[in-house]
């Protein structure tokens, strides 16, 4: 049988999984059972809200989590050539180098559209 | 012997959790079932010896591409699917019927096909990164034009002031 | 024998996916049907990097994913746009390149 | 054997997982007191014995377990109870990923106190960090609340835009030591010296990295300066608004954890792990030796264990200092500072290393 060190990280999540379901089941046995109106409303604070909450945001935030995707790919490809700097030695710093610089371009791009600025 | 047994448990979970993204009615529910697949997925390549697949399966598709899935579902309050009302056909059984024994006929095909053996020792994974930066030199620079090109297309689509000079008023209805 | 089973796991996979794609009517879904494709795909490139003991498969699984994600990023630019600009997202209403 | 020590190790470190979310309350409501020249928690204690205070959190926790758990009927029920397991689990996870010792071996069989050694070493810990940024989310969405719903989103957009300099700036720690193994990493710390004197620690050998590294910490677990999601006047608490009793206290003890967490690879990557100074591993195990037999191995074991608790909560000590004395930063001097310094910070950090080095170890 091959044990391969992945049965760990199986077995810690199943455990961990059980072991915070188990407290807040536990919380919630344990807890009185008391119902009253305000309990039922939403946190109110200052002018009352319609019940939903759901409204039109600013376009930043997905600006943000697209880019963030984008620049997470670099930093994967970035790991897989530290792992092999010594063996790809100046070859691998100009071929990565080359990789940073056009994506230099992007970045620099981005700071001159002022994508990133935040009003909200 | 086990690995076979584990194998085919997260096989089995894995499409049960693509089942129901492709059919669940909510979206942040179909989201929430895929994040759970890729977990799954990652563990599979964690046990086929693809380790650093394993971990970048995480942090690149569980991590980011599906966090913009869960804020575009969140924010822009998508609908509850009403799913067309699947009216079982004869076709449709047929259908069924004659997909399930091609699958079996396929699975046994690829179960008693015999790899060759090229080289034993399996593949470690400082090797991939030294393979891939020097015999895929080309593919790997392209891939910054490609990336660059998508940041070049995002931000110009989807900022607001530059981007859309194409913006219709909110009258007109060319969505019809 | 384990690396078989989850070649025929990718193949279901990829049907599952495609499935969603032309089920579902609101792009949003069709997108996540996508997503599950290409991971079909990883999933019998990782198949093939354990069975042909040969690092090629995994540098695959790299190259596919750069390009999902570049393609999801897009896609959802596109998205919102659409979105904020013809507040539908269903496929039946985006008829205007039909004519 | 070896499943039988992983388990046993499994569960030190669980015990000490869930004893950093009280303990931290009361670490930090002391240090705020005696910032402010006043005495801190000292009232909860049996016939008389406060113990400066140390009953507050057991009294804390008590209290939390039996609260009502308000599940209010206007949320998301199914995405309501699973955002409080998310922070948690990752968190308590993302701790069992560093190494507490070396590895040694105990009458003959293997004896590994790592439980989570994965192939690609420190990157199961992004993976984690970048699990925890659904509890946010979702917990911000379900509780369906103008106030939560903006709180999550802007904690996971400032989570997200930091993971990228967190792991920029970890690349020249690679560099360096070449593998991600974080075993072999405090191995290499402890068994080199830099200039004859100074012990080979990452931080000397990258301290921009270490720079870097540390503030992007305060935003990943949304500790003061970036304490936008909870802590800002008209978010009130943010995405925990609909949250109380035992599912507040779980994103809580989610976020020491991961705190607890971090400040563990800080000082596995940075300060030289679970080793001593100028004490190896071989050194100690001789000294060891003759005076417990056998049961060295294990006695080394508690001591590397005790040492790398001993920086961990050094470096949770800053945690609680910073959080007293930096005010909170605004939403877009946040997001500026992320994407456009602390990004090109870590670039820049990167170019420099790769040329060093590359002057110096390339033939």
């Amino acid at each position: 049988m091959i044990y391969s060190p992945y049965y760990n990280v199986l077995v810690v999540f199943i455990a961990l999984i059980g072991i915070i379901t188990l407290i807040s089941l536990l919380a919630i046995f344990l807890g009185p059972k008391k119902e009253n109106q305000a309990k039922k409303e939403a946190y109110e604070c200052g002018i009352p809200s319609p019940h939903t909450a759901q409204q039109k945001l600013s376009v930043k935030f997905y600006l943000v989590a697209i880019l963030f995707i984008l620049f997470d790919i670099e930093v994967i490809f970035l790991y897989l050539w530290a792992l092999n700097f010594q063996e790809l030695g100046w070859f691998g710093i100009i071929e990565i180098f080359l990789f940073l610089g056009i994506l230099l371009v992007g970045y620099l791009y981005i700071l001159q559209t002022k994508a990133l600025d935040w009003e909200s | 012997m086990i690995m076979t047994v584990t194998l085919t448990i997260l096989c089995l979970l894995l499409i049960l959790c693509f089942v129901t993204t492709s059919i669940i009615p909510t979206p942040v529910g179909a989201c929430a079932s895929l994040i759970g697949g890729f977990l799954l997925l990652s563990f599979i390549y964690g046990f086929l010896g693809a380790h650093f697949a394993a971990v970048i399966q995480i942090i690149v598709y569980a991590g980011a591409i599906m966090v913009v899935f869960v804020f575009v579902v969140m924010l822009l309050n998508v609908p509850t699917q009403d799913l067309p009302k699947v009216k079982i056909s004869l076709a449709d059984i047929l259908s069924i019927l004659l997909s399930i024994p091609v699958l079996i006929l396929v699975s046994i095909k690829i179960l008693n096909w015999q790899a060759p053996m090229i080289d034993s020792q399996n593949v470690e994974m400082k090797d991939i990164a030294r393979k891939m930066f020097i015999d895929y030199l080309w593919p790997f620079e392209l891939i910054s034009f490609l990336l660059l090109t998508a940041l070049v297309a995002a931000i110009t689509v989807a900022h607001k002031n530059k981007g859309s000079r194409y913006m219709l008023k909110e009258g007109s209805d060319h969505g019809r | 024998m384990d690396a078989k089973i989850c070649i025929i796991c990718g193949l279901i996979l990829f049907f599952v996916g495609f499935f969603a794609l032309l089920y579902r009517k609101n792009i949003i879904f069709m997108m996540l049907g996508i997503e599950m494709m290409l991971n079909a795909a990883n999933l019998v490139f990782a198949a093939g990097t354990q069975i042909y003991h040969n690092a090629d498969g995994q540098i695959m699984i790299f190259f596919i994913m750069a390009i999902a994600a570049c393609e999801a990023a897009v896609g959802l630019a596109m998205l919102i746009w659409l979105s904020r600009n013809r507040k539908i997202m269903d496929t039946d209403h985006l008829t205007l390149l039909r004519g | 054997m070896t499943i039988i020590f992983s388990i046993i190790v499994f569960a030190m470190v669980l015990i000490v997982g869930f004893h950093v979310a009280p303990l931290m309350t009361w670490v930090e409501r002391r240090q705020c007191a005696f910032i402010q020249r006043r005495v801190g928690p000292n009232r909860v204690g049996i016939f008389g014995f406060t113990l400066f205070g140390l009953g507050q959190p057991i009294a804390d926790a008590v209290k939390l377990l039996f609260k009502e758990d308000g599940n209010p009927s206007y949320v998301q029920p199914f995405f309501y109870f699973i955002a409080p397991l998310i922070p948690s689990v990752t968190g308590l996870a993302a701790l069992m990923v560093i190494p507490f010792g070396a590895q040694d071996t105990f009458f003959g069989t293997v004896f590994s106190p790592q439980v989570l050694s994965v192939g690609a070493g420190f990157l199961l810990f992004f993976a984690m960090s970048s699990m925890s940024v659904y509890g946010v989310t979702l917990a911000g969405w379900s509780s369906n609340n103008k106030y939560s719903l903006l709180g999550g989103l802007r904690a996971s957009a400032q989570m997200i835009s930091y993971e990228l300099g967190m792991g920029l700036s970890l690349i020249p720690i690679v560099l360096i030591y070449q593998t991600l193994d974080l075993q072999q990493i405090v191995y290499a710390q402890s068994h080199s010296y830099l200039f004859g004197f100074l012990p080979d620690w990452g931080i000397f050998r990258a301290p921009v990295s270490f720079f870097i590294f540390l503030i992007t910490i305060f935003a990943e677990t949304n500790r003061l300066p970036f304490d936008l999601a909870e802590g800002e006047a008209e978010l009130i608490a943010g995405f925990l608004v609909e949250y109380g009793g035992m599912r507040w206290s779980l994103f809580f003890l989610g976020e020491y954890a991961m705190m607890f967490a971090f400040s563990g690879l800080i000082s596995c990557l940075f300060l030289g792990g679970y080793s001593l100074p100028y004490l190896t591993h071989e050194s100690l195990i001789h000294i060891v030796q003759p005076i417990l037999g056998s049961f060295g191995s294990i006695a080394v074991f508690l001591i590397e264990f005790a040492t790398l608790i001993v920086k961990m909560s050094i470096i949770m000590l800053i945690f609680v200092q910073v959080r007293f004395t930096v005010p909170r930063f605004r939403y877009d001097q946040l997001m500026k500072l992320g994407w456009v310094t602390i990004l090109p910070l870590a670039l820049i950090n990167l170019f420099v290393t790769a040329l060093v080095l590359g002057y110096s170890s390339f033939k």
